[in-house]
């Protein structure tokens, strides 16, 4: 997000989803689509059946890695090696788009400059990608017109998660491929909802609309509105919440509908932060590992007995309504609200729509969306009125912050690599059957996918002595989890891939402590492991 | 009152003495299956789908028919029950058509809903099946006298709510039938066509003749709303599928439950007649030419109130009327009052 | 009504006149029937032996138009056997010495002389009403419908107040109407007298507060009433005509003298969802929604609102009643811009104190009865539980007047008009589909006596001449109607019998005398 | 880019219609509904069924509408009595064989075998012959398989193909004995199904259904609620199916995104909503212990301590984290909570992960 923010001045996805459909090339990095995006990974792999080019780049052998025209099996953590090597082909073959560069980029020197340095020999030694595919991936995509660029979190979950994000636009721009229907860098977001926690304003730096909490102008409006003062100084991020917690500074929190201890990396540092609160607040569906730390749990609801809106990874804002009667007696919008209340602030809704209203008299952006105008088929935002249809594809005429941004962006490994005594590199991703946290309770789901198996290569495999269905225990420097092995070799030797799905298999208390410098990301694609046989 | 404390599933509940055990289940929202109980018929105790166990009762009682009693231990769900009211279920169905893929009731029929609840779908009992004509000799009903499950609830309503006692049983045992006096037609006995029969009838043998083959109950809109002839305000489903209305069923009125008389329940067609006036007309040499809206209305504002500076208010009258509804009759009277300026405004409430 | 129609069910003692509930009102004499199996008495009063009489435990056949000296006659037995309601005369009644004065010399006897009414059977009625628990009055057109149709209501009144059969569930004085929502037209002010709820044109209050509402000046002379506007229109004063839904020409008597006044015209619009008879004599017609296309709302015979909503489109470019009137308006200078039938609604209860409660949200599920004064207020199912709306209850004391036309040598026979079963007013809505297969065409009930008197067989074709027109049918020969009457309903152009009725009306209520004019039958060749 | 449209007639109507549209659409774009069984939109078509034929001027027999494509000055006519007759006879051959339990059947209301027998007012009889008597499979949490309900029109094996790319089924055997099954005719659970439900969405008659609903209540007894899938960022919709208050299922809309498809989490995820394990009252730790309380009780609670912590340490002393499953209402709540009942921009969620 921060990074196509620098480079573009938005950090959502620049084209619809459904551009997938009658794209040319799918450039597919860092993403397991059929797995963590199935209908987009359906629509790739029919894109694909009717004729488009398509490349994974993945150290993982995955689904669509398989069907492939190119699969481009790298080496963990070399993405921004890769990407260097495949724009230094295309500058050094003269693909680039000169017109779009001089009319809409700025800052190409720089990028010409760094790239000058990844020849395509350096890059197959740093990548392990041979250098003849280079070049042919390099000229498919230079040279096809409607070629977009996809990836998730093994682009992002990485120390470098900026900087590879920026390589991805550096790339799309280099080859004028952005604004256009087909295009694009396109990242697509993991949660449901998380385009719309952001687009709220669920983040230390901005309000809704990623409008700037140190702007004072913007300060002002907000101020004026919510009828207080407002704090000019940018949060704390989650890691920084924690650290702030394991130091005593942070003392209250208030989670909500969030399970860090699962899902964070280095989660032992988390239960440590948690259990220093003074006081600490969880609103969940579950008693869930995070909510035992808790002082006082509030019931949540659901999906189904909420009405609201969702806003999807194109930026489309759609209605959720709700069906049942809630669980706990009432919707969260309204538990937040009368929490509102008795802090002396004195809101009161009555129903989500004056809420969504009232953000959206606030947010340029959202200003022309309303409940009515969503009802069928929601809206993709940018919609700054209520006549305006919205804004399928980004950046088509000028970039959100005028001009692109090219940036020299140089390889760095990842903060922690196998070792002696760490042998293993532990990658970490989602499995199809499931969600962060949902899915494990539901009975249909837990019947077929009940616990977690951890990837071995055939090789690692016969060295350690295990079958599938073995136990192993897998520890880095800050912990340890036990899992079952599945022996496959969709994982290169020498890796490790778990999911975290399963509070009985705890990957996250393994995963790196180390996170990307800008945005606060954690390197979850990539640490060092050892792993032993337990006794079955 | 005297009251009874029973206890049913568990769940201890107190009633006026007398309620039958059926009412005070249904009270605390345990549900009972029933085909020939109706809340607003007398309950004759027949289909005994609604058979319960009650502690120190040899049989299974029926639950329609049973007065709760101070203390009594009343169990809706055991084995026993669940397989009494399949064997039941298994009996009615051994003589009855499997034709639900094109039954009118199907989708609202209380036999289709129980087999489903109870997983019977076909019967182990085989044996002698109807071979009953239908009776459609008239404009209103279909008679499928195949599908009758003998439960009597169309007797009783005729009797008990219409008054008319058309229906009745006739002949003995397997050849038991409900009809009119001596097994006649429909139409030629004294029946009103008012249709409560229908709307009481559990499962297909009394369909409205109109609706067949117009829509599935579940692809069609139920619009509640009031009988537009006498003052009673009756109120009924109209149904709509495909932007036509299709006929009318009953809902629940305030005034009229479920019942209707005939031309509430047959006399919507009036709405779809080919007749209906479509378009403003005005008479140009004494025939009426088709025209718009504009037309019409700039043609009545210069008429009226040239009427009106000429003769003044009141050379105008207005009648309004007592089949319009109240907002219309509101605006008639304030467009008399204030536009015209004259309190000539009356309608035949005389009649 | 004064009591709902569910209470019915729950009656001791039902005393029903003028009324063939079985027929008009199917779905009331459900509840009738209901009380009947309960147990309860039923009293039917009517020349004609319709359905509800061969229910009766009695049937009081009276002489047609004599009601009130047969109800003089029961408060006769009632006072003289001390059989009323001594404290609710006392504490809720006034004028209680006049009408003992009036009733005094209406013995039974007296009264049988009158109505041909056995003198034991209205003392036994008398008797049965006055004892009996709950004793509710059921009536219709019959009583209203004459030249005495007030006095006929008068005594209705007086008989449930001195028997304190008021005011309590399952009692009361209890006019059927006739229409859906003749109750509702009325209740919204399109009467010439009132304003809505029934707020005089003549109170300087109610027509600042409507003046005020409407941007206008209210005019405080009661307007004309139906009768009279036609006879207005005949002598070229009322000059154009504005008639929404309504049927003059076959509903009116004397429809001779409706046609003529309606010619007379300079201009006349009519609104309807057919050309009607009327319709036809409009210089423009203007198309309108039924009711299956519209929202809005009906309030029934007891009092209760209850929503219509649309169900389907209109045909053409037909438009629902209230958008039309809207346009007519606006075109006129006076913008009328509703959205929707809701904020009309809104804006009469808020210049109507009785409709004040009701709103459509609170309709969504249930109606509700007026009076509902505010959003929490329940409705009211029962009036005068406490007291009467005028305070106390007024004895009227009425005398039996002949009907203003009786037969004689040249017209000897009364014509007796009514409704059918499967038919509804003018026709429009009824004659369009299945009801009309099932009834196409009407006949004339006549006597078998008489019949047989003007030799004429069953089936024969007749016509049927009065003062004032004349018409043909068929002629069914029928133990329904006594020697002397004949009887047919108002619901078939083809046999106009408005045609013949007698247009004079009661003085007060300006009803016509339907119910009662002179004719003569002739057989046709 | 200019193509020239085709003339045509249907039913004596007239349409332009582009080159290579099928007479099927050709109509269905003048609102005449012509039934079909193995066609559908988001599918290729293969003119099985034969149900969509229509009487077509000059050709010899009754061409499938699905499969035929426009030409100019066609003439076309959908209601004819042959027509009709031979959709009769394709639908009387097809109940012959098919078992008549529509009083149980799962699909009974959302059927189209039903449904056009309905509107052709066939019903069982016209031939007789042998019956499928295949076994009902039901050995996986999701889809339940009643193979003697399978009219064979092929669209789970083409939605499969076509919409997931997982090719799992596919015709096997001839004649009588056609069938449509995963690849070495095994049950679901044992083949590459992923368990999308895909097939079951497309699926005309009973033969696939959903395994959670099946004795839920009728289809049409079911209120839908057209929703946004709470899984993954891509925004599927899809409706709840809710009885009674109760969801029991998840049924394919037309979402703007995913049209009818869904997957594995989407279709049959929902049942965490009625987990046992459900948060249904406010917790309050006392001596390390939840207890129960009411909503005012924790409300009082938190009030009374975040203020306390907030004026003994300052507004920093205060964090958030909001929710990328929770509503955007709800994010905006708590970021406002945060900024301004406890003063500090402190608020964040994991959109990282």
């Amino acid at each position: 997000m921060a990074g196509l923010a620098t480079s573009f001045g938005s950090g959502a996805m620049t084209n619809p989803i459904n551009d997938v459909n009658d794209s040319e090339l799918l450039f597919l990095t860092g993403t397991n689509a059929t797995e963590a995006h199935p209908i987009i990974g359906y629509k790739m792999r029919q894109a694909h059946r009717r004729g488009a080019k398509l490349i994974v780049i993945d150290p993982r052998r995955t689904e669509l890695a398989e069907e492939a025209d190119y699969w481009l099996q790298i080496k963990s953590g070399t993405d921004i090696a890769l990407l260097n090597g495949l724009m230094h082909i295309i500058i050094k073959e003269d693909l680039q788009d000169k017109k779009f560069i001089e009319e809409r980029c700025e800052n190409y020197e720089a990028l010409e400059a760094t790239v000058a340095k990844y020849d395509p020999e350096y890059v197959s030694e740093v990548t392990g990608v041979p250098v003849n595919i280079l070049y042919e991936v390099a000229r498919l995509y230079a040279t096809t017109k409607k070629a977009g660029i996809y990836y998730t979190l093994g682009i992002t979950e990485h120390i470098c998660g900026v900087r590879n994000v920026m390589s991805c636009a550096n790339i799309a721009m280099l080859t004028g491929h952005l604004g256009k229907p087909n295009t694009g860098v396109n990242p697509m977001r993991g949660q449901n909802n998380v385009q719309g926690a952001c687009d709220m304003g669920a983040l230390p730096n901005v309000f809704p609309g990623y409008q700037n909490v140190n702007n004072d102008e913007i300060r002002a409006k907000f101020e004026k509105a919510w009828g207080v003062a407002l704090d000019g100084k940018v949060g704390l991020k989650i890691p920084e919440m924690f650290e702030g917690a394991n130091h005593g500074t942070v003392k209250a929190m208030f989670i909500l509908g969030e399970n860090p201890v699962l899902t964070d990396p280095n989660s032992n540092h988390i239960r440590s932060g948690l259990k220093k609160l003074e006081f600490l607040v969880v609103q969940e569906l579950f008693l869930t590992e995070t909510a035992e730390y808790a002082d006082v749990i509030l019931p949540s609801a659901s999906f189904a007995e909420c009405d609201g809106t969702f806003t999807g990874t194109e930026r489309r804002v759609q209605r959720v309504r709700q069906a049942i009667v809630p669980l706990p007696g009432q919707a969260n919008w309204q538990t937040l609200n009368q929490m509102m209340i008795r802090m002396g602030c004195l809101t009161n809704y009555k129903h989500p729509g004056e809420i969504w209203d009232e953000m959206a008299s606030l947010t340029p952006s959202m200003a022309g969306i309303n409940y009515e105008r969503i009802d069928k088929d929601g809206l993709v935002w940018p919609c700054p009125t209520c006549d305006h249809p919205g804004t399928p594809i980004l950046h088509t005429a000028t970039f959100s912050r005028g001009k692109g941004l090219f940036q020299g962006i140089e390889h760095v490994p990842p903060g922690e690599m196998p070792d002696q005594d760490y042998p293993f590199l532990l990658n970490t991703g989602r499995i199809l059957q499931h969600y962060n946290v949902t899915t494990p309770y539901s009975a249909g789901i837990m019947t077929l996918w009940n616990e977690e198996y951890a990837w071995v290569n055939p090789d690692d495999a016969c060295e350690l002595d295990v079958e599938t269905g073995d136990r192993i225990r897998v520890s880095s420097r800050r912990g340890e989890c036990s899992s079952k092995v599945r022996v496959t070799d969709r994982v290169p030797k020498g890796m490790v891939w778990m999911s975290f799905h399963y509070t009985a298999s705890q990957t996250n208390a393994v995963t790196s402590h180390i996170l990307d410098p800008t945005s606060g990301t954690g390197e979850y694609k990539v640490c060092a492991v050892k792993v032993e046989k337990l006794a079955s | 009152m005297a009251v009874a404390t029973v206890t049913i599933d568990g769940m201890t509940v107190q009633v006026p003495a007398g309620t039958t055990v059926l009412d005070a289940a249904r009270s605390i929202g345990i549900k009972i299956p029933a085909l020939c109980y109706d809340p607003d018929l007398s309950s004759v105790g027949a289909c005994r789908i609604c058979v319960v166990e009650i502690e120190g009762s040899r049989n299974l009682p029926a639950s329609c028919v049973t007065a709760c009693t101070d203390g009594m231990v009343v169990r809706t769900d055991t084995p026993a029950v669940a397989e009494a009211r399949k064997a039941i279920l298994e009996l009615l169905i051994a003589n009855h058509p499997l034709d639900c893929m094109t039954c009118e009731k199907s989708g609202t029929c209380l036999l289709q809903k129980y087999c489903y609840e109870y997983g019977v779908s076909s019967s182990p009992f085989q044996g002698d099946r109807h071979e009953f004509a239908i009776d459609d000799d008239n404009p209103f009903y279909v008679r499928d006298m195949n599908k009758c499950i003998l439960c009597g609830r169309c007797i009783r309503a005729c009797e008990e709510i219409v008054g008319r006692s058309v229906l009745d049983f006739s002949y003995r045992g397997f050849n038991t039938k409900a009809g009119p006096f001596m097994d006649t037609p429909i139409r030629d006995s004294d029946c009103v066509y008012c249709g409560s029969c229908i709307a009481v009838c559990p499962v297909g043998a009394l369909e409205e003749k109109k609706m067949i083959g117009k829509g599935r109950p579940w692809e069609v809109e139920k619009v509640r709303t009031t009988c537009p002839y006498c003052g009673t305000g009756c109120v009924f489903d109209l149904n709509v599928k495909d932007g036509r209305i299709i006929g009318v069923t009953s809902t629940d009125g305030d005034v009229n439950g479920r019942f209707l008389c005939v031309k509430g329940r047959f006399g919507y067609q009036f709405v779809q007649s080919g007749d209906r006036l479509k378009t403003p007309l005005i008479k140009k040499n004494g025939e009426f030419k088709e025209a718009t809206w504009a037309e019409a209305l700039n043609l009545i504002a210069g008429k009226f109130k040239e009427t009106k500076e000429k003769y003044g208010s009141d050379a105008f009258g207005a009648l309004s009327s007592a089949r319009c509804s109240n907002e219309e009759n509101y605006l008639l009277d304030k467009f008399t009052r204030a536009v015209i300026g004259t309190n000539n405004i009356d309608h035949c409430a005389r009649l | 009504m004064t009591n709902t129609i569910g209470e019915i069910a729950d009656a001791d003692f039902i005393f029903a006149c003028g009324t063939n509930t079985v027929e008009a009102h199917p779905v009331i004499s459900y509840r009738i029937n209901q009380a009947l199996r309960k147990g309860a008495q039923l009293v039917v009063v009517d020349p004609r032996d319709t359905d509800l009489a061969k229910w009766a435990n009695e049937h009081l056949r009276l002489k047609p138009g004599t009601d009130i000296a047969l109800v003089n006659g029961m408060l006769h037995v009632i006072i003289a056997e001390d059989l009323y309601n001594k404290e609710f005369v006392a504490n809720r009644t006034e004028g209680f010495d006049e009408l003992k004065a009036t009733v005094a010399k209406y013995t039974p006897e007296y009264a049988e002389r009158i109505t041909g009414v056995p003198a034991e059977k209205i003392r036994q009625v008398a008797r049965a009403y006055a004892r009996a628990p709950k004793s509710t009055i059921l009536y219709t057109m019959g009583i209203t419908q004459h030249t005495v149709g007030t006095h006929n209501v008068f005594s209705m009144a007086n008989l449930a107040m001195l028997c304190g059969q008021i005011g309590r569930p399952s009692t009361g004085v209890n006019p059927l109407r006739g229409q859906n929502n003749v109750q509702g037209a009325c209740d919204m002010g399109a009467l010439p007298n009132v304003l809505t709820a029934y707020q005089s044109v003549t109170d300087p209050a109610a027509r600042e507060k409507f003046g005020q509402a409407w941007h206008c000046a209210i005019g405080e002379k009661p307007g004309l009433a139906i009768g009279e506007m036609m006879t207005a229109a005949h002598h070229g004063e009322i000059r154009a005509m504005y008639i929404m839904g309504e049927n003059p020409i076959l509903s009116d008597p004397d429809a001779n003298h409706v046609a003529h006044a309606l010619e007379q015209l300079d201009f006349l619009v009519v609104q309807d969802i057919f050309l009607t008879e009327t319709a036809r004599y409009a210089d423009v017609v203007l198309p309108a929604a039924a009711f299956a296309e519209k929202d809005g709302t009906f309030s029934n015979t007891e009092r209760r609102v209850q929503r219509i909503r649309k169900a389907v489109e209109p045909p053409g470019i037909a438009l629902p009643d209230w958008e039309i009137i809207s346009r007519v308006a606006t075109a006129m200078g006076y913008p009328m811009q509703y959205a929707s039938p809701s904020a009309i609604f809104d804006e009469m209860r808020s210049v109507t104190p009785s409709y004040a409660g009701i709103t459509y949200a609170r309709l969504e599920e249930r109606g509700i009865q007026w009076p509902c004064p505010n959003t929490e207020h329940p409705g009211t199912p029962i009036l005068h539980t406490e007291k009467f709306n005028r305070g106390l209850g007024k004895f009227n004391a009425v005398e039996h007047v002949d009907p203003n036309e009786m037969p004689n040598e040249e017209f000897p026979l009364i014509l007796d008009t009514g409704r059918r079963l499967y038919h509804y007013h003018t026709g429009t809505m009824t004659r369009k589909g299945m009801l009309n297969d099932q009834m196409p065409s009407d006949y004339l009930e006549i006597n078998c006596k008489d019949a047989e008197s003007f030799g004429i067989k069953d089936g024969d074709r007749v016509r049927v001449f009065s003062r004032r027109g004349s018409m043909a049918i068929r002629a069914q020969i029928s133990e329904v109607v006594p020697q002397g009457v004949v009887f047919t309903s108002f619901h078939f152009t083809e046999t106009p019998v408005n045609q013949l009725t007698n247009p004079k009306t009661d003085a007060i209520a300006k009803i016509p005398e339907l119910k009662i004019c002179a004719v003569k039958v002739e057989k046709i060749a | 880019m200019c193509v020239d449209l085709i003339k045509l007639t249907i039913d004596g109507m007239e349409i332009e219609a582009s080159p290579g549209t099928t007479v099927l659409n050709a109509a269905e774009a003048l609102g005449i509904h012509i039934p079909r069984l193995c066609y559908d939109p988001s599918l290729s078509s293969v003119g099985a069924c034969r149900i969509c034929v229509v009487e077509i001027d000059g050709m010899r027999n009754l061409p499938a509408s699905c499969v035929t494509t426009v030409t100019p000055g066609m003439v076309v006519r959908t209601d004819t009595p042959a027509v009709i007759e031979a959709r009769k006879t394709i639908l009387e051959l097809l109940i012959a064989n098919h078992p008549l339990d529509c009083m149980t059947c799962e699909k009974a209301g959302d059927c189209k075998l039903q449904e056009y027998c309905y509107q052709y007012g066939v019903t069982k009889g016209a031939f007789t012959g042998e019956e499928h008597h295949y076994g009902l499979e039901e050995n996986n949490p999701f889809i339940v398989r009643d193979l003697n309900k399978c009219i064979v029109c092929g669209k789970c094996i083409r939605a499969c193909a076509e919409i997931t790319g997982k090719d799992i089924l596919d015709f096997a055997y001839r004649g009588f004995n056609t069938k449509v099954t995963p690849f070495g005719n095994t049950s679901y659970i044992e083949s590459d199904c992923v368990f999308c439900g895909n097939c079951v969405s497309v699926c005309p008659t009973g033969a696939l259904t959903e395994k959670q609903m099946s004795g839920k209540g009728r289809r049409w007894e079911l209120k839908k609620v057209r929703t946004t899938c709470p899984f993954c960022g891509t925004g599927c919709n899809f409706d709840l199916n809710v009885m009674d208050d109760k969801v029991v299922g998840v049924t394919s809309t037309n979402g703007p995104i995913n049209g009818r498809a869904l997957c594995v989490k989407g279709r049959f995820g929902w049942d965490y909503v009625h987990s046992p394990k459900r948060l249904t009252r406010p917790l309050i730790k006392k001596n390390g212990r939840f207890e129960e309380a009411t909503w005012g009780e924790a409300f009082d609670l938190i009030a009374t301590r975040f203020k306390e912590i907030k004026d003994k340490h300052g507004p920093g002393s205060f964090a958030a984290l909001s929710s990328a499953r929770c509503t955007n209402e709800e994010n905006y709540l708590v970021q406002k909570f945060s900024r301004v009942v406890m003063g500090t921009n402190n608020v964040d969620h994991c959109a990282r992960t």
